[in-house]
């Protein structure tokens, strides 16, 4: 992500360290957390530097409670294990995620429909694609089990798409399979069912979900955008009825712990010139 | 009765059409001088079956050493954000991707070494993984029981019958020929010691038919077995033995060497095209053997990625953007 | 927000009624000292599913503590070759009976740990274990589905549609609602550190709801936490812990204690009959708390028992016939 | 079980010894052998410390390639761990089998048929038992996966019977359920299938299984028995046809080993008066 600094009272911040600090705002104390890599990583280990002191990290590649000094560069980082619970391998990460000990999952996307059902594997027709992505990793695994998950996205209006080319990770209204029946995720996923898609985190606003309905509302804007810039930025017809003003800031204490403590480095976010 | 062997050796172990499989994670513990050695063979039809893919996937697939390829991720981590060479021999048709979820790939491993056709699973449901019209290997005819590899569906789906706990999807077993791992330590007679993050490497040594362990070092037997508790693969699991140094490079390994991030910014960067891998290839794997990469790569740039032993990682190296 | 708790707040923690089971492996670390208590406390109704038994079953049988057990082994090793207590109360259809094999119990342990509702298996087939006619918990009108501790089936019978590798066996997972495990060390935050074989203590501490741990030691988390390879369970896996020298006794521990083969030998010739069994509990465990049950034994026997720390077992015990 | 002393020249040996050797020598070098508690432990590191010295054992309670130094009492003792490959637990040694890497399982049993179908669970009608026994085990586990299986057990003519009380083990014909047809080991098992009980050990002789019908044959008698003895003391009707004389006695080097070495505290060997 590149650098775009902006201006708040006498602080400087990227885009990023937005995105962090309201990613980091979804984590509660004592909750266990799976981390990808990247700004989600920066955001969880955030959390754990001011509100959430006794979250607890839980890695992919296999790393449980872990308290890393020095940030990872992937899930798999030699820099996972330090201050670590235990370390052993995927078996467990997955295991235990399927067990329902999982309260938040952070998780990224290249496209996401009204429903939270959100693309990572082909862009276009599955079978004639536009574009090949990375797949899926374990995004839908982690959607799957745990009670919430946050998406951190770009956003564009090609991204913000009535219907996600390929459902790689799924949301509140699913496919029943072989059929394709729709269905509920609720109803599809049985006794596996604990929760799902909680938040969308955009470069334009922050975004969640009628628990009803299963579908995507704005809650906040970011500084710049307006609640009818942002439904114009959406394919399908968003909500912008229960907008509740504008992402909060980054504070001095947040930007210092990214820039100074968490990522002095800027291997994921950039340092506001 | 020694198992070691040369990396030579081990490239003739896998044939053309050899279904194959590694241990690692992404960019980290990947069999790179074997990769290598597999490319400078010009071996063909290879059947990928990884629990997720990394460099080795990009390297053999932009090499034309791939005609199958099941897996659910591929990339360079923070230093290439996808796989450009499998999307491009997508686009073209040169290859079958088959799309899992990771952990039903993990499980694909777990059924495997656990000597059991399928496992079953609630991850995914509801998605496009799991639709029927995106089976590809079905799609190439390929599953009708002719390729020992391929099983005859992809998925099967059923209702608990047990705690009416809902939809369950049986994911086929995945059969390996041959796994190569690469490790810190190994003993004379097989004992793997891995330190760090044992990622699926346990599974994947059991799960194939043939397992050959490319070891930093090997070590006595009895040295590793003075501690029983910290191995992660008991010798009878290991069919062939490595030794070499720096065999995971430009992947990382946890206590040993960083990850050449440079190594694979640059890869992402040329491979893009066809022309572009050919002539990264021409530079970095062709006129080489693995004593040549290392020279050519240097000593001033093997010591910045060595890892400070107390951390485990190198505290030389720039990470950031 | 501690997770210390007594003995007895533990015994507490274990209803009538309970869906229970152990860490350990026949004589082996077993939590023999919240065995006794439960006894002590008079529980009753007791749901005991275990990869396999041991003394801490007999006990708990013998006491009259259990109304159903699902489990594939009982008796107490070269100290008694099998369970008299469980023989009699099956004599007396005191207590349901659901016989499972080892590989079969450790899967419906193992399936329970990964959070699905089965797992797939091709043990046992063609046995009587298998024998719908033997379904005993089905026979008892109690697959109904009210119980939530117990499936709708035994086992459930498929083809393998994957590979045609044959008839597959279904085994239920285990709905457990409360493990107590018996080990070395744990940090005050719940990390765990187990020396030796692990037996089916990680799958157990997992698959439970609620999991309680009586350690030898509470350890400083930070210790535990410089070789995180080490630790067999992670703190979120833990929900209370109890600090309790020699709470395996009269079972041993690697590297701590051996079992005490008087002890149980002595249970195993007294408590054929009810009568027996109630003498030797009036003996050795109503009168008594964890500290008497210790002083009864005395200074001498445990000395005795002691492992040598080198070897981790006692060289001083008589264990010929 | 109790000490008989034989004589064999100048050699004093027991009832134990003549099984112990018997067993050890149906391991071959090399292989991979399950060892249970016991005198198969102990027949298992006989068969190490002369003909097999490369093969590798497993026990069940976690232990992968270990080399005690002294006897264990129980596959989970602490004794087990000296000098192995690997320690962990039941999950490593079920999937080692189950994947069809164990050449040689030892096993137990209180009744076998001539098929080989074993009882160690419960005498009489399952419903109403005369006698409940320890259960299972491992014991259909191991015997379902290894490519050889042998039994050891006392003879007696009500446990070498027509029809076991409970099949616990599988033998050469075994039940399909759930319907409990008739069906033959091999077809049952499917890709699964690697072997069966290959021999049985009882305090009389030994016994092997014909490769094309499954049921047993006499193959050796111990000193003292005539085949037609050890006939009389089955309740079905045993093969003698292929009895191939004595079973061979054990040597001085085994008894050494076996007195001296592996069991001095006659654990489960009692020492010859």
């Amino acid at each position: 992500m590149a650098a775009d600094t902006r201006q708040s009272g006498e602080l400087k911040y990227g885009l990023a360290d937005l995105l962090t600090c309201a990613a980091a705002r979804e984590v509660q104390d004592n909750e266990i957390v799976f981390a990808g890599t990247g700004l989600p990583m920066v955001a969880i280990m955030l959390a754990q530097k001011t509100h959430a002191p006794n979250l607890k990290l839980i890695f992919e590649a296999g790393t449980l409670d872990g308290r890393p000094t020095e940030l990872p560069t992937s899930v798999g980082d030699a820099r996972c294990e330090v201050g670590a619970s235990r370390s052993s391998g995927l078996h467990d990460a997955f295991s235990i995620a399927q067990r329902g000990y999982v309260d938040l999952g952070f998780l990224g996307g290249a496209e996401v429909d009204e429903y939270g059902n959100v693309n990572t594997t082909a862009i276009g027709d599955y079978l004639e694609p536009q574009l090949r992505l990375t797949g899926s990793g374990g995004n839908p695994d982690i959607n799957s089990f745990a009670a919430r998950t946050v998406f951190i996205m770009v956003h564009e209006k090609r991204r913000f798409t009535r219907q996600v080319s390929y459902i790689t990770s799924p949301g509140w209204r699913v496919k029943k399979w072989p059929e394709g029946t729709p269905v509920a995720r609720r109803e599809l996923y049985g006794a596996a069912y604990r929760g799902g898609p909680s938040a969308v985190i955009s470069t334009a606003g922050v975004f969640r979900f009628d628990d009803e309905s299963g579908r995507m509302y704005l809650d906040t804007c970011h500084p710049g955008y307006t609640p009818e810039q942002i439904a114009d930025m959406c394919q399908f017809d968003l909500d912008i009825t229960r907008v509740g003003g504008e992402t909060p800031l980054p504070t001095a204490e947040e930007l210092h712990l990214i820039h100074r403590v968490l990522d002095p480095d800027a291997i994921f976010i950039p340092h506001p010139q | 009765m020694s198992k070691r062997i040369t990396l030579q050796q081990a490239a003739a172990l896998v044939p053309d059409g050899c279904c194959l499989t590694f241990s690692g994670f992404t960019i980290w513990r990947r069999p790179m001088a074997l990769v290598f050695e597999l490319i400078r063979a010009r071996r063909r039809h290879l059947h990928l079956v990884e629990v997720q893919g990394g460099p080795q996937s990009e390297f053999l697939i932009g090499a034309g050493c791939v005609d199958i390829w099941e897996s659910c991720w591929i990339g360079h981590e923070l230093y290439g954000k996808y796989g450009a060479n499998l999307s491009r021999k997508v686009a073209e048709k040169k290859i079958i991707v088959e799309d899992y979820s990771h952990a039903e790939m993990l499980l694909r491993l777990e059924a495997a070494a656990a000597g059991i056709p399928f496992a079953p699973s609630q991850s995914s449901l509801g998605t496009d993984i799991h639709n029927p019209e995106y089976d590809m290997l079905g799609r190439a005819g390929l599953r009708n029981g002719d390729n020992p590899h391929i099983p005859r569906h992809k998925y099967r789906f059923m209702d608990d019958p047990f705690y009416d706990a809902g939809q369950i999807v049986l994911v086929p077993a995945a059969k390996i020929d041959v796994a190569v791992m690469c490790v810190q330590q190994v003993g004379e007679e097989g004992t793997v010691r891995i330190s760090g993050q044992r990622y699926s490497d346990q599974e994947v040594a059991r799960a194939a038919d043939v397992t050959i362990v490319l070891a930093e070092e090997v070590v006595p037997e009895e040295y590793l077995r003075r501690d029983a508790e910290r191995n992660a693969i008991p010798t009878f699991e290991v069919d062939h033995i490595v030794e070499c140094k720096w065999g995971g490079y430009p992947t990382g390994m946890f206590g040993r060497y960083d990850v050449d991030g440079d190594f694979l910014r640059d890869f992402y960067q040329r491979t893009r095209t066809q022309e572009g891998f050919d002539d990264w290839a021409q530079e970095w794997v062709y006129p080489l053997d693995h004593a040549g990469l290392l020279e050519k790569v240097g000593v001033k740039r093997l010591l910045a990625l060595k890892a400070n032993t107390a951390l485990q990682y190198s505290t030389s190296i720039k990470r950031g953007g």
